[in-house]
């Protein structure tokens, strides 16, 4: 596959996407400059943390009105997968291509720790090879996580499964305590309606080595990639059946033989 | 131009001889643009006035060594055809009148060092002091430099694996911020600050020019009274966004082989690094200040050539390359300028539109600096610091209790509540993340992995400047064998008064032959380094302060060692042998308000001993965990071996004899070359004879397991608890104690 | 003519940095002080004499880029 | 009583978010923006009814804790 990873100025998680995208899960890796206009010939996008434009004004105000932003939009509304991962997320909620808004974190300080978040949603194309309610440790980053959203927006995303992970206890209890920065309902990513746009703050993309001590993070890129090799092979042999209109169906659990590592603490 | 007057003169921090230099070397007197380009480079901060004399003892050749002192940053090889470039730098003064900035600033100026050498930098660490934190200055001060250093390494990119945090009363006028920071290069593509070959263009890049910090490389040599802290100079403000900009620039410009020479502009800006840069070519350099991208309108050549502005570099290109740079800095966004050429008369020459404002031969500035051999004598006070006699200090009671307030005090306390604040696993190299004896990184490509760590102990060099440091030096080297890694290069960070009182300049002439000695024994190279005089208030000078910041290799990277026991039923071994170490201890200031006595003994055969055994037991795959025995001796120790861990802790069952000693010294004296090891029992009689085979004193001590810590004291015949406590106890005073003490706003 | 913009949270979003600096004052013995509140205030210069042009201008600019409308509310004027 | 406090950088001082907003702002078209300066808004209630009184307050808490008086300035008012 080849995954496109937006460089804006001031990323700087783009080289740790390329790095796992390329190294440890041997797929082809473009790196796609902010100016750029066109995202054509990529089977993902990833917009990764960082500061882009300093994360001044808004974290993701300025980056969101790069030309690139334009051309993921449409990727987007093609029905390609887009991944946001923190600033990435950021940036995606500004760009309105997912609903809500960021604020700072309660504590007001930048956290960087590990957390535990609870897949609510294991149907989505980022999803496929975990378990439903399977709790995932991935480090967070970030001074702006607090998601907020209005009780209309909230409801619409419960009632479409929109929440894809939240924040929880080890155990997969989802309580305050475990909810490292205030966020509504303890929201850690969510996705678009048609679920081929996810924003979460966790970093999957730093723990999925078990040098780094952890690798459920591999769980997630894994997923996207085997569901984006299902889709492949769904086009090329013309199972049309399986695509409806412009979105693949990606199964939603992994399959036999799958190689992913790692998923502690299923419950 | 206002005439050269004698108030002109003091004002820039010049005295009258130094000045009767500048007017011989000149063979006129200086103009003020002139003067104050004198005054910047030939401060403290920038000439080393006070202290190159000594500095020329410091060991710093070797065969990894690539780069020594003398450039941007120092540079050992790792293998693989790369090399680790790294440096430390203080920025203490700045961070007292505006921590946030200060700190941020410092950050930034330590990566400019690094990546102006070719080098990405890939890890940054913080050794910080302030005063203590029941008063509430102090804990502002602390917070706007954990914030300030986040702020800016966060938006960088660059994680902060580890540092370090003292606290002391004596740092409450004068916190210090010390920043090292880490970049690997490839060894034969290091860039040097030489502006070679006459012709070529020289480019400034970067931020515009604005009158931040004019006079901060003045500033930065003078020390702080009551009226200092109103007449506040102006403040620089950094710009992450903008330094990581530069960053992908520089590397972007290095890669593609267009320049001769770089250097970042840090104290004294334009000035240095253009008189520095045409010194080590030998050349002159010309350069227009009209030509200088600016924030502000109507600067004169004077603030032009002093700005401090941040984010901005200069470089030579090779002639004929000046519109592929341009091209790379713009889409960068980034100002860029040709600002004038290279020449051949060794001149640093400075135009205005045109008119000559300023005509310096370019060494002079840079290196022809007044050297001073201060006198030097100890202190009256020393003897009253050293003698004390134990006999009046009653032995511990509860030694329960005296944990608790020891792994509670700030100094020993968990630093979670500074280091969650910095991004730390950006990058996805952090192996060991802070929170254990040193930091490790992997380097991608390789098998290998560098690991890090700062170390001072303060009261030490207070007490015994030259034990003090070889004491730093061997702790620092204790960190990273029990990280697995072998230490292959250091740089420093020197913090002292006023170097013009006998005193401190004996602190400081003392620190650096211990950091000789020390680092001639050990063999480890000195590579890089800074000096950080008159860190003094209202005549109240700090502890001296040598901070060490020491570089490890680790070649297999699965082999990083780290801290925590790992399971239930392993042994506890105790390398390393326990005397009446108590002098300058922790334990005597927290339990007993005295900071005096004699630093702990060090014995550097027996210190090197342990490291190499250390080494070879952990590269040998025979112990779990591998930690040192410092600040708060062996309980303390015990104690973070069971709590530091990030996921389930384990308890341990411990028993010591005493024979001799007071109970307190064993328990928490800081006796030196002790590591806390665990292992699997059936490793035990192979850890023991390695420890034999290096005359090692070895002695399996209790089990891992449980969740209480569990230590008696005794010998054969009777042997009674003295810690006994839950972890969660422990834990809730080491873990929680900084933010209690910070949520008091 | 110059533009100044004051841009606040909405009402009924918590502003922890507002109640950051509540408790702050509170315990440097300012007890009177309540509500606080923290938004951003932005100057800046527009090379446009029309003020209803202008007017048109600073709005766009601030529903576009200056504020984000899901949680922030934005005001201004010109001078 | 309420007070309105506007805290600003001072002349001089470089505002990168400031330059930021001004580049982000050019590129989306508004070509007329010039000197963008970004500050802080602070709003909060006041238990006094003395207006003397509530002056010297805020400026106290203006000096002490809601402006970095080394970087910043400050003015206020009170409604
Ligand atoms: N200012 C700081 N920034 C980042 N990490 C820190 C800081 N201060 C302490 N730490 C981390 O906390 C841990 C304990 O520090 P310390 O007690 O100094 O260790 P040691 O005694 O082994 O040198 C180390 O991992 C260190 O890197
Ligand atoms: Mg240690």
């Amino acid at each position: 596959m080849n995954i496109g990873v937006v460089v804006f100025p001031g990323s700087n998680c783009d080289h740790d996407c390329r790095y796992v995208f390329r190294d440890v899960l041997g797929q082809d890796v473009t790196m796609v400059w902010h100016k750029e206009r066109s995202v054509s010939g990529l089977d993902a996008i990833v917009l990764p943390g960082g500061f882009s434009y300093g994360d001044y004004l808004r974290t993701g105000a300025i980056a969101r009105f790069s030309p690139v932003m334009e051309a993921v939009r449409e990727y987007a509304e093609e029905g390609g997968l887009v991944l946001g991962i923190c600033n990435g997320f950021q940036i995606l909620l500004e760009a309105g291509l997912l609903p809500g808004a960021m604020l700072r974190n309660d504590s007001l300080h930048f956290i960087c720790r590990d957390v535990y978040v609870k897949v609510e949603n294991a149907a989505t194309p980022f999803t496929g090879a975990c378990e439903s309610g399977q709790v995932l440790q991935i480090p967070i980053a970030h001074a702006d996580g607090h998601y907020y959203a209005d009780p209309v927006t909230v409801a619409s995303l419960k009632a479409n499964a929109q929440i894809v992970f939240r924040y929880c206890m080890p155990d997969g209890r989802v309580t305050k305590e475990a909810n490292p920065n205030g966020s509504l309902d303890n929201i850690a990513g969510i996705c678009n309606a048609a679920g081929n746009v996810l924003g979460m703050m966790p970093h999957p993309e730093r723990c999925a080595e078990s040098i780094l001590s952890n690798d459920d993070g591999r769980i997630i890129l894994a997923s996207m990639v085997e569901g984006l090799k299902k889709r492949r092979r769904a086009e090329e042999w013309g199972e049309i059946s399986e695509v409806q209109g412009n979105k693949a169906v990606i199964p939603s659990r992994a399959e036999d033989g799958l190689k992913i590592r790692g998923g502690r603490g299923k419950v | 131009m206002p005439p050269i007057t004698d108030d002109l003169i003091a004002q820039h921090h010049l005295t009258r001889d130094e000045y009767q230099r500048i007017v011989t070397i000149l063979g006129r007197d200086p103009n003020l643009t002139e003067l104050g380009m004198f005054s910047v480079m030939w401060s403290e901060h920038c000439s080393y006035k006070s202290s190159r004399v000594h500095l020329n003892k410091l060991p710093t050749s070797g065969p990894r060594v690539v780069q020594g002192p003398g450039e941007n940053a120092g540079a050992v090889d790792i293998g693989d055809g790369l090399c680790a470039v790294f440096k430390m730098e203080s920025h203490n003064h700045p961070s007292f009148i505006e921590p946030y900035q200060g700190a941020a600033t410092g950050v930034g100026g330590i990566l400019r060092d690094i990546f102006t050498m070719g080098a990405r930098p890939i890890a940054l660490l913080d050794s910080l002091r302030f005063g203590e934190l029941n008063v509430s200055q102090n804990r502002r001060l602390m917070k706007g430099v954990v914030a300030g250093i986040a702020g800016y390494g966060n938006c960088m990119g660059v994680p902060t694996v580890g540092g370090e945090t003292v606290f002391n009363e004596i740092y409450s006028l004068n916190p210090l911020v010390n920043v090292l920071c880490l970049g690997i290069a490839e060894k034969d593509k290091i860039f040097r600050g030489a502006a070679a070959g006459i012709g070529n263009p020289v480019i400034y890049f970067g931020s515009k020019t604005g009158r931040d910090g004019i006079h901060g490389a003045t500033m930065a040599s003078d020390s702080f009274d009551d009226e200092s802290e109103r007449k506040r100079p102006t403040v620089q403000v950094g710009d992450p966004f903008q330094e990581k900009l530069l960053l992908e620039a520089c590397l972007e410009l290095m890669a593609a082989d267009l320049l001769v020479g770089i250097q970042d502009m840090g104290a004294a800006g334009l000035t240095s690094s253009s008189c520095e840069m045409a010194s080590r070519a030998g050349t002159g350099i010309e350069l227009d200040v009209a030509l200088v991208p600016r924030r502000e309108p109507g600067m004169t050549p004077y603030e032009v050539m002093l700005s401090e502005s941040q984010e901005r570099m200069l470089m030579v290109a090779k002639a004929g390359k000046e519109d592929e740079c341009i091209a790379i800095c713009r889409k960068w966004d980034l100002d860029v300028a040709v600002i004038g050429w290279v020449t051949g008369d060794g001149v640093l020459r400075v135009k205005d539109q045109g008119t000559i404002v300023a005509e310096i031969p370019a060494k002079a500035l840079a290196d022809e600096g007044p050297r001073y051999d201060r006198p030097y004598s100890p202190p009256a006070y020393q003897d009253l610091l050293t003698n004390l006699n134990y006999d009046v200090i009653p032995d511990v009671k509860d030694a329960n209790a005296a944990l608790l307030s020891l792994l509670e005090s700030p100094t020993i306390a968990s630093k979670r509540w500074i280091y969650e604040q910095y991004d730390h696993m950006v990058r996805t190299n952090t192996v060991v993340r802070p929170g254990s004896d040193a930091a490790v990184v992997r380097i991608k490509g390789t098998p290998k992995a560098v690991a890090m760590t700062i170390d001072c102990n303060s009261r030490y060099c207070l007490l015994n400047p030259y034990e003090g440091a070889r004491l730093a030096v061997a702790e620092a080297a204790r960190n990273l064998v029990c990280s697995g890694a072998e230490p292959i290069g250091l740089t420093d960070c020197l913090n002292f008064g006023n170097p013009e009182r006998p005193d401190i300049m004996w602190q400081f002439v003392m620190a650096v032959e211990g950091l000789a000695d020390a680092c001639e024994f050990l063999k480890i190279p000195v590579v890089s380094g800074n000096v950080s005089f008159y860190n003094e208030t209202n005549g109240l000078s700090i502890y001296p302060t040598p901070m060490v910041g020491m570089v490890g290799l680790i070649d297999r990277v699965e082999r990083a060692m780290t801290q925590w026991f790992k399971e239930e039923g392993d042994d506890i071994i105790l390398l390393g042998a326990t005397r009446d170490d108590l002098g300058g201890s922790e334990y005597l200031k927290i339990m007993h308000s005295r900071e005096q006595g004699s630093p702990p003994f060090l014995n550097m055969e027996a210190e090197k001993a342990l490291h190499d055994c250390v080494l070879t037991l952990v590269r040998g795959g025979l112990v779990q965990s591998a930690h040192d025995c410092s600040d708060g001796g062996l309980a303390v120790a015990l104690a973070e071996s069971c709590l530091s861990a990030p996921g389930r802790q384990l308890g341990a069952a411990v028993q010591l004899t005493r024979g001799r000693l007071r109970k307190d010294a064993v328990l928490f004296g800081e006796s030196q070359s002790r590591v806390v090891l665990s292992a699997k029992p059936a490793h035990r009689e192979a850890v023991l004879e390695r420890a034999k085979s290096f005359a090692v004193p070895a002695a399996v001590i209790g089990t891992v397991g449980g969740d209480r810590l569990v230590v008696s004291l005794g010998d054969e015949r009777s042997a009674a608890n003295v810690i006994d406590a839950p972890l969660s106890t422990l834990h809730d005073r080491w873990a929680r104690s900084l933010e209690r003490v910070l949520n008091e706003t | 003519m110059k533009a100044k913009i004051h841009v606040t949270l909405k009402q009924g979003i918590l502003d922890p940095q507002g109640k950051a600096i509540e408790h702050a004052l509170e315990t440097l013995g300012f007890k009177n002080a309540a509500n606080v509140r923290v938004g951003k205030y932005l100057e800046l210069d527009l090379d446009e004499q029309d003020r209803a042009k202008a007017e048109v201008e600073v709005k766009s600019m601030c529903e576009k880029l200056l504020a984000n409308t899901i949680i922030e509310d934005y005001r201004f004027e010109l001078t």
